[in-house]
C-alpha cells in the first residue's frame, strides 16, 4: 500500500467560520485516515499569514506529499507556498486566491467565492427590496472583505438599493453589536442590513432587538452557520435567507487531493464552491447541528 | 583653622541677598553668603533651617526666587541639573544621588564617560575608580552594582564622585551623617590636602565635633535667615548649638536609669543566626536601653533585622516576654510588641510621594480605623500628636514626605515607629541628620520611655550617643557579638577594642 | 513664627488643593471636550438614548478596569482579563447548560455564584504565579492569558459556546436590558461598583496598603504590610471585576466564543491610564477610570456618528484623539 | 581589621557577580531545555534544516525586540511597533510599486533607504509624544499604534498591498531567502543587528546613559543627561530596527495589509522580558533578547511539529510553557 502524507494548513479556529472550517478539516482527515491505512494528514492552524508561513514550512520538514491550505491572507503566503510547490509537493489551494493564481502557485483550486457571497446577497436585496436603504457591517480590513463589497455593489448595481454606511465589525459579535447600535442611532430609518457574517448577525439582531426598531426588515449574513440556518428553516422574519460559505470546502479539497493519491485520475484544476443562497425550502440541506459552527 | 590666611583670600562663590519660597511658603529670607578661596566654610542650623536650600541654591539646583549669586565677583545663572560642574562646583546631596543598577564606576563617570574613538574606556575609568576610592580608604569593588552597597559605601561612592571632579567649590550636605569615625577621618584627610591645594568647601553638618575640628569659618542659619558668620577658632560647640537654637541648651544627654535587676526580661535573643551574622545572644530588660556598638558592616542592622523577622533566621529563636516571635513575621512581632526603625530613611523607610499622615499611619492603620474603615479624624489628630511630641517642622502641611528636610524625615520615621506604641524599640540609627536641639529631645524621648517600663536598643555608629545614652552596651564585629559592656565600662576606648577585636568576651 | 508658619500653611494648602483637584478633573475636563465635540458631529449624538447606550457598553471595560485599577497601584498587570472574560463566560453557559439544577431562578443564583467563584480562582492564579513565583506580571499574566483562551477555544471546540435554555435566558436578559429606576441595569452596576471600589481603596487598610505596596514595595515590608498578599489580593480583585463583566456581558448576547473580549486588556488599562493612575504604581483614580472607560466608548461613538472620516482611516484617528485628550490634560496640569 | 574587612567586601564581591552570571545565562538554560523537549517530541526538530528555518523566521520579532531592549531599558516602552511594520511595509512596497526610478536595482537602493528614513520617522514620533508631550509612553504608543494601522489600512483601501514588479520582486528575494556562506541572510542580519546593539548598549557612552536613565531619571538629570533626548533616540533605534525587520519581511511575503504585524508588539517585549531585562528600565540584555526571541519561536514550532497535541489547546500549552520557563530561570538565579 502507498503512503502518503498530506499536511492542512488552515487559520486557527477564532471564529465561528474559522472554527468551522478546523472541525471539518479534522473530520474529513479522520475519514479518509480509516477510508486509506497508508494515509497520514497533519492539520495546524495559524493565527495570521506570518505563522502560517511559518506553519507551511513545518509542515515541509516533516515531510509532506500534498499541501492543502487555506490561507489566513493569500497575498503573504504565495512566497510560502511556491517554496513548497517548488519541492515537487502537491499543493490544493482552498477559498482564498492571491492575485495570481494560476498553476506556478497550486495544482488545485477549491474556491469558495468571496465576490459570489456579496453579490448573491446584494442580487437578494436588489429583487427583494428595490429601493432599500441598507447599512453594511465589513470584517476586517483584508481583502476577502473587499472582494465581497466589490460584489455586493456589482450585485445591487443599476437599482434604487442605497448604502447608508460601511463600518468595521471585526467579524466580531460584540463589536457588531457596538455599530448596529450606533447605526440605529445615526439612521432614523434602515430598511436591510448586510453585515457578511452570521457571527455578527448575533450582534446585529440583539441590537436591533433593544432598540425596538420595526423599520428594519431584514438582515443578510452570510456563511452558514447552524444558528442562522436554523432561523431561516424556522421562518425568522428578521432572517430570510443566508449565503452559503461552507467551510466544510476544506474537506471537500482533502478529499479530492486524497483521490489525487488513492484514485485513479490526477486532479487538477479549479474547482467552485457556490455561495449558494439558502432559503426556508433548501435550509434542511445545509442544516448540520452537531458542528460547532 | 587658619581664619588669617583666608581672610585675605578672594571670594569664589557668594549669595547676596537670596531667598527662597517653594510654592508660595518662603524658606530663606534674604541670606547672604560667602565662600573664598581654599577655606573650608561650615553651614549650620536646625532642621529645616533652609541649609540644604541654600547650597541647591549655590550648586544651580534651584533658582534663588529673589537675590543673586556671584561666582569671581560676577553675577551668573547657574546653569540647572548640575550643569555647574563645568564651572566647577559639584555638590554632594543630603540624599543619595545613585542609580541602583549602575556599577560603582559607572556612577562615578556618569554623565561625563571617558570614551576613546567613541568607545567607553573601560579600563581607564574602571582603574581611575580604584584610584579615588583608595585615596578615601574605601574598600568598594569598582565593579559592584549600587543597590549591593550599604548607605555608608554609597556615601564613600557620592563623595568619591565628587571629589574625583578637579572641582574649585565642594559642597558637601551632611556627608558624614552615615560614616563611621574611621572614615570620617580619612574623609577629612582628602578634605585638607584639597583646601590647601586652593579647593573651596561649603561643610553641611549636624556634629559639632566635627564642625569644630575642619572647618575655618561658620554660617549658623535659623528658620531661613542668617544669624552669624564667624571664623571657628573664636566659637565653641555650646555657642554655636545656642546660635542655632536660638537659646540655651541644657544637656545633651538625660541622667541614665538602669533598671531593676529583677526587672523582668523583656526581650530574650537566644543564638540567632543569619548568612552573616552568627551564634548573637542577648536579653534586654523592661526598662533597659540597650547600644549596639560595632563597625560599619559588622552585622548589626542585619542581626536587628533577623530579630524582628525582616530576614529569615537560619537558626535560632527570640522571645518576647516569655513567648517565642516566629522567624520572618515582621507582622507577628510588631503585634508581640516589637518594633524597628530602619536607618534607610528613604529606601525603606518613607512614602516619599506621599504625605506626612499617610507615612505616619501606615503601619498602625488599625488604630485608625472604625468599623473596618479608616478615620481622617483620627489620623489628623495623630499627626498633630506626632508634631507635636517630635517637632516635626514643615511650612506646608500638605507637603510630601519627599521634600521635607532631612532632619524632618527621619523625626517622622521615629513617629511613624512610635505610632504602633511598641513595648520593645529597636532604633537604628536614632539620630542620623537631627540637629542639636531636636537630639537632646530625642534623647529625653528615649530615656523617658525606658523609665516607663519600655525597652529600647540603640544601634549607632556614634559613640557619645551610645555612651550617653545606654546602660548597657553591646559590640559587634563580623557578625558576632564579641562584648556586653557595663556601667564603668563604658567607655569609647573600650568599645572600641572590642569593636577592632583587639578584646573578646571570655564566654561568648 | 508660629502664626507665620500657620497661615503660609494655609496659603499653600489651598493651592496643593488646587493641585490635586485640577489632576483628578483632568479626565473629566477630557470627557467634556469630547461631548461638545460629539454634539457638533451629530445631533442625535447628545441624545439620552446614545449617551444611555454608550454608558451601557462601555459597562465591561469600565468594571474590568476598576479591578485593573487596584492591580496597577500595587504596581503591577494584568494581561489576562480579556480571555478571563471569554473563559469565564464560557464556564457559566456550560454550567447553565448542563441543566445540574432544575429550577431556573436557582439555576441562576448558582451560576453567578460559580461565575464570581470562577474569577476570583483565575485572579488567585494570577497573583501566585507573579507574586510566589516571582515571574513579572506581564509575562506571567500574558502566559495565563495563552492558557485561558485556550482552555476556551477548547471548551468551544473553537465555535460560539450558547446559552440553550430559553427559560434562562428571558429570565437574565434584564440584568443587562433592563433597568433600575430609569437606569440601565449596567450603569447602576458601573456606579455600584466603582463606589465600593473606591471605598476600598481610599477608605480600608487593605487600600491604603496596595497604594503603599506600589508606591515602594521596600518601605511597605518594612512597616509590617505583607506585600505579597496584598498584591495577590489584587489581581483577586481584579478576577472578581472580571466576573461582574461577564455576569453583564452573558445575558448581552447569550453566547461567547473564543474571540471574546479580545484586547479588552489593553482598553481596560487605556482607560486606567486615561483616567489619571499612573503605570509606575503608588497611586490609583477609580472614578477617573470609569470616565477613562467612558472616553474610549465615546471616542468610537463619534467616529461611526460622524459622517466625515472614511472607515478606513476611524482607528487613525482614534489613535489621534486619545494622544490629544492625554495632551490636553496635561496642559491642563500643567497650567495649574 | 583591613585586612579582614578586605577579605569580605571579597566574598560580597564575589557573590553577587555570580548572581549577575547567572541571571544572565538563565534564558540560555531555559533555550537549552527547549531544544532538549523538541528533539524529544520529534526527530525532525533537531535537524539543521529546521532549526535554520527557526532562527530565520524569528528574525522579525528579534530584531524588533532589540530595538525594544533600548527603550525598554530606558524606562519605556512602545507599543506601535506591530502597526509599525505594517505601515513601513506598506509605504515601501507602494514606493516600489509607483516605479519613480526606473532601473531596478537603483530602484531597490532607494526603497530601502525610503524604509529606514520612514522607519527614524516613526520612532521620533513615538519620542517626541513620550517626551516633549510628558504622555505615559503606554498610551501614546498605543496612540500611533492607532494611527499607524489606520494609515496602513487607508493606504490599502482594506485590502492588500502587493509588490508587482516581477523583477524587482526577483532581485530581492535573495534578501529573506538566500544565504551568506551558507548561513541564510536573515540570521546574519539578527546577528549583525544584535553585535551593533550590544555594542551601543555597553560600550558606547549612550549606551550608559540609556541605563542610567532608565534606572533613575532624577540621577540622570543630576548628571547632565539630556533624559528626553536619550529617550527619544532610544525610540529612535527602535524604529531603525523596525525599519530593517521590514527589509526582511517584504522579500518573504512580498505583500502587507492592515493585518500584518498585529501583536507583534506583544511578542516583541515578551522576547525582552523572557530575556531577562525587567520592564521597570535600567538594564538592558541584548543577547538575552535574542534568545528570548528564539524560544518563543521554538515553542511555536515545537508545538506545530508535535502531534499529540489538540489544535484548539496550542495557545494554552503556549501559555503554560512561558511560564514555565519563566519558573525554571527564576529558580536558577534563586539557587545562586
Ligand atoms: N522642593 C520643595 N518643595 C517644598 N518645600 C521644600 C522643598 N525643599 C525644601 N522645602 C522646605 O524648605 C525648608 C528648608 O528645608 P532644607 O532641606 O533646606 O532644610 P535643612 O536646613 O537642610 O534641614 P536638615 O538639617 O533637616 O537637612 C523645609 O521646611 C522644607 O520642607
Ligand atoms: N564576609 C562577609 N560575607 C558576607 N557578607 C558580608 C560579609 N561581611 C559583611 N557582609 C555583609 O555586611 C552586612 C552587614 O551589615 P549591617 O548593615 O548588618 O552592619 P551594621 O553593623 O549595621 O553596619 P551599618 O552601620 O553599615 O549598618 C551583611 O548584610 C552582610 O551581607
Ligand atoms: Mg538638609
Ligand atoms: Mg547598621
Amino acid at each position: 500500500d502507498k503512503n502518503v502524507t498530506i499536511g492542512v494548513s488552515i487559520p486557527a479556529a477564532d471564529h465561528g467560520w474559522t472554527a468551522g472550517v478546523v472541525f471539518h478539516a479534522e473530520r474529513v482527515a479522520k475519514l479518509l485516515m480509516e477510508r486509506h491505512p497508508g494515509l497520514n494528514v497533519i492539520v495546524k492552524t495559524s493565527p495570521d499569514p506570518a505563522s502560517q508561513a511559518n506553519a507551511v514550512q513545518d509542515l515541509e520538514t516533516q515531510g509532506i506529499d500534498a499541501l492543502v491550505i487555506l490561507p489566513t491572507d493569500p497575498d503573504p503566503l504565495v512566497n510560502a507556498i511556491k517554496e513548497v510547490k517548488g519541492k515537487g509537493t502537491f499543493v490544493a489551494l482552498v477559498d482564498r486566491a492571491p492575485s495570481v493564481n494560476d498553476n506556478s502557485v497550486r495544482d488545485l483550486y477549491v474556491a469558495g467565492n468571496n465576490p459570489a457571497l456579496g453579490q448573491t446577497a446584494g442580487e437578494y436585496i436588489k429583487a427583494t427590496t428595490p429601493d432599500a436603504e441598507v447599512v453594511v457591517i465589513r470584517g476586517l480590513p483584508i481583502p476577502i472583505d473587499q472582494q465581497r463589497q466589490d460584489g455586493f455593489d456589482k450585485g445591487i448595481e443599476g437599482s434604487n438599493v442605497k448604502v447608508l454606511d460601511r463600518q468595521y465589525g471585526n467579524w466580531n459579535r460584540d463589536d457588531a453589536f457596538k455599530v448596529m447600535q450606533d447605526y440605529l442611532t445615526k439612521y432614523p430609518k434602515i430598511d436591510v442590513v448586510w453585515c457578511q457574517d452570521d457571527d455578527m448577525a448575533v450582534g446585529v439582531l440583539q441590537a436591533i432587538d433593544q432598540a425596538k426598531r420595526t423599520d428594519i426588515q431584514y438582515v443578510v449574513a452570510g456563511a452558514g452557520s447552524k444558528e442562522m440556518i436554523k432561523k431561516v428553516m424556522d421562518g425568522d422574519k428578521m432572517i430570510p435567507v443566508d449565503v452559503l460559505y461552507p467551510p466544510a470546502m476544506v474537506g471537500t479539497a482533502l478529499e479530492m487531493t486524497a483521490a489525487n493519491f488513492f484514485g485513479q485520475v490526477p486532479v487538477r484544476g479549479v474547482y467552485t464552491i457556490d455561495a449558494t443562497l439558502i432559503t426556508k425550502d433548501n435550509a434542511k440541506d445545509f442544516y448540520f447541528p452537531e458542528s460547532p459552527f | 583653622m587658619n581664619p588669617e590666611a583666608v581672610d585675605g583670600a578672594p571670594v569664589v562663590l557668594s549669595a547676596r541677598r537670596v531667598s527662597k519660597s517653594f510654592s508660595g511658603v518662603q524658606v530663606l529670607f534674604s541670606v547672604d553668603f560667602e565662600l573664598r578661596q581654599g577655606e573650608i566654610h561650615a553651614l549650620m542650623g536646625e532642621n529645616g533651617a533652609g541649609k540644604s536650600t541654600l547650597v541647591k541654591i549655590l550648586s544651580g539646583f534651584e533658582q534663588p526666587t529673589s537675590g543673586e549669586i556671584l561666582l569671581d565677583g560676577q553675577p551668573i545663572k547657574l546653569p540647572p541639573n548640575g550643569g555647574a560642574e563645568a564651572l566647577g562646583i559639584v555638590i554632594i546631596h543630603q540624599e543619595l544621588n545613585l542609580a541602583e543598577h549602575l556599577t560603582v564606576t559607572e556612577s562615578l563617570f556618569l554623565g561625563r564617560e571617558v570614551t576613546r574613538f567613541g568607545v567607553l574606556d573601560r579600563k581607564f575609568m574602571r582603574a581611575e575608580t580604584r584610584r579615588v576610592l583608595d585615596l578615601l580608604g574605601s574598600h568598594v569593588d569598582e565593579n559592584a552594582p549600587i543597590a549591593s552597597l550599604s548607605i555608608a559605601e554609597k556615601q564613600m561612592v557620592e563623595i568619591a564622585k565628587a571629589i574625583s571632579r578637579d572641582a574649585r567649590v565642594v559642597i558637601m550636605d551632611e556627608p558624614t551623617a552615615v560614616l563611621s569615625r574611621e572614615e570620617t577621618g580619612i574623609l577629612f584627610r582628602q578634605v585638607r590636602k584639597l583646601r590647601d591645594k586652593g579647593t573651596s568647601f561649603i561643610f553641611v553638618s549636624h556634629k559639632l565635633d566635627e564642625v569644630m575640628e575642619l572647618t575655618d569659618r561658620v554660617t549658623v542659619l535659623r528658620d531661613g535667615q542668617w544669624i552669624k558668620t564667624s571664623p571657628t577658632a573664636i566659637l565653641d560647640g555650646e555657642a554655636i548649638a545656642q546660635l542655632m537654637v536660638g537659646r540655651e541648651l541644657s544637656s545633651l544627654y538625660p541622667a541614665k536609669t538602669e533598671p531593676d535587676v529583677d526587672e523582668a526580661i523583656a526581650l530574650r535573643v537566644e543564638a540567632v543566626s543569619t548568612g552573616y551574622v552568627r551564634d548573637a545572644s542577648f536579653e534586654v530588660r523592661k526598662g533597659e536601653i540597650l547600644g549596639f556598638s560595632g563597625l560599619i558592616g559588622s552585622g548589626r542592622t542585619e542581626l536587628m533585622e533577623a530579630i524582628v523577622g525582616l530576614r529569615p533566621r537560619l537558626s535560632g529563636d527570640v522571645f518576647v516576654e516569655g513567648k517565642a516571635v516566629p522567624s520572618g513575621d515582621l507582622h507577628a512581632a510588631n503585634r508581640s510588641g516589637l518594633a524597628y526603625m530602619t536607618k534607610d530613611r528613604k529606601a525603606k523607610g518613607l512614602l516619599l510621594n506621599a504625605g506626612m499622615a499617610a507615612n505616619l499611619t501606615l503601619q498602625s492603620l488599625e488604630r485608625h480605623s472604625r468599623l473596618g474603615y479608616l478615620d481622617p479624624g483620627s489620623e489628623a489628630a495623630a499627626l498633630a500628636r506626632a508634631r507635636r511630641r517630635f517637632d516635626i517642622r514643615v511650612r506646608d502641611a500638605n507637603i510630601v514626605a519627599g521634600r521635607m528636610s532631612g532632619g524632618n524625615q527621619q523625626k517622622l520615621l521615629l513617629a511613624k515607629v512610635m505610632e504602633t506604641e511598641p513595648q520593645i524599640i529597636i532604633i537604628d540609627e536614632p539620630t542620623r541628620g537631627i540637629d542639636v536641639g531636636t537630639k537632646q529631645q530625642i534623647y529625653h524621648f528615649i530615656s523617658a520611655l525606658a523609665r516607663d517600663g519600655r525597652s529600647i536598643i540603640v544601634v549607632s555608629s556614634e559613640m557619645p550617643e551610645i555612651i550617653g545614652l545606654c546602660t548597657r552596651v553591646a559590640v559587634m564585629r563580623e557578625g558576632q557579638i564579641v562584648g556586653m559592656l557595663e556601667g564603668d565600662e563604658i567607655s569609647e576606648h573600650e568599645i572600641m577594642r572590642y569593636a577592632a577585636g583587639l578584646k573578646k568576651k571570655a564566654a561568648a | 513664627m508660629s502664626v507665620n508658619e500657620e497661615s503660609s500653611q494655609n496659603g499653600i494648602r489651598r493651592r496643593s488643593w488646587r493641585d490635586v483637584d485640577l489632576r483628578a478633573v483632568a479626565p473629566f475636563a477630557a470627557l467634556a471636550l469630547l461631548l461638545i465635540i460629539g454634539a457638533m458631529v451629530n445631533p442625535n449624538f447628545i441624545g439620552v438614548n446614545n449617551l444611555a447606550n454608550v454608558a451601557t457598553r462601555s459597562a465591561f471595560i469600565a468594571i474590568i478596569a476598576v479591578g485593573a485599577t487596584f492591580v496597577i497601584s500595587a504596581g503591577d498587570l494584568d494581561l489576562s482579563v480579556g480571555a478571563m472574560v471569554a473563559f469565564i463566560a464560557s464556564l457559566m453557559i456550560l454550567f447553565m447548560n448542563s441543566g445540574a439544577i432544575a429550577d431556573p431562578a436557582l439555576m441562576l443564583a448558582a451560576a453567578v455564584a460559580f461565575a464570581v467563584a470562577a474569577g476570583a480562582a483565575c485572579g488567585l492564579a494570577n497573583g501566585l504565579i507573579t507574586t510566589v513565583g516571582r515571574i513579572e506580571p506581564f509575562i506571567a499574566t500574558l502566559g495565563t492569558m495563552g492558557i485561558y483562551r485556550g482552555l476556551t477555544t477548547w471548551l468551544s471546540q473553537g465555535g460560539a459556546i450558547t446559552l440553550r435554555e430559553p427559560q434562562l435566558q428571558e429570565m437574565y436578559r434584564p440584568a443587562y436590558f433592563g433597568s433600575i429606576l430609569g437606569m440601565p441595569v449596567p450603569i447602576v452596576v458601573i456606579l455600584a461598583v466603582t463606589a465600593v471600589a473606591a471605598f476600598v481603596l481610599y477608605r480600608t487598610r487593605y487600600g491604603r496598603h496596595v497604594v503603599a505596596v506600589g508606591s515602594n514595595s521596600d518601605v511597605a515590608r518594612y512597616s509590617g504590610i505583607a506585600v505579597n498578599r496584598v498584591r495577590t489580593i489584587a489581581f483577586v480583585i481584579q478576577g472578581l471585576c472580571v466576573a461582574v463583566a461577564v455576569l453583564l456581558y452573558v445575558p448581552r448576547l447569550g453566547s461567547t466564543s473564543a474571540t471574546t473580549g479580545i484586547l479588552w486588556e489593553l482598553q481596560a488599562i487605556t482607560a486606567v491610564v486615561v483616567g489619571g493612575t499612573a503605570l509606575k504604581g503608588g497611586a490609583g483614580r477609580v472614578w477617573g477610570t470609569i470616565c477613562g472607560a467612558f472616553i474610549l466608548e465615546l471616542v468610537g461613538n463619534i467616529m461611526l456618528l460622524s459622517n466625515f472620516v472614511s472607515e478606513y482611516l476611524i482607528g487613525a484617528i482614534q489613535g489621534a484623539i486619545i494622544i490629544i485628550a492625554m495632551l490636553v490634560q496635561r496642559s491642563l496640569v500643567r497650567k495649574s
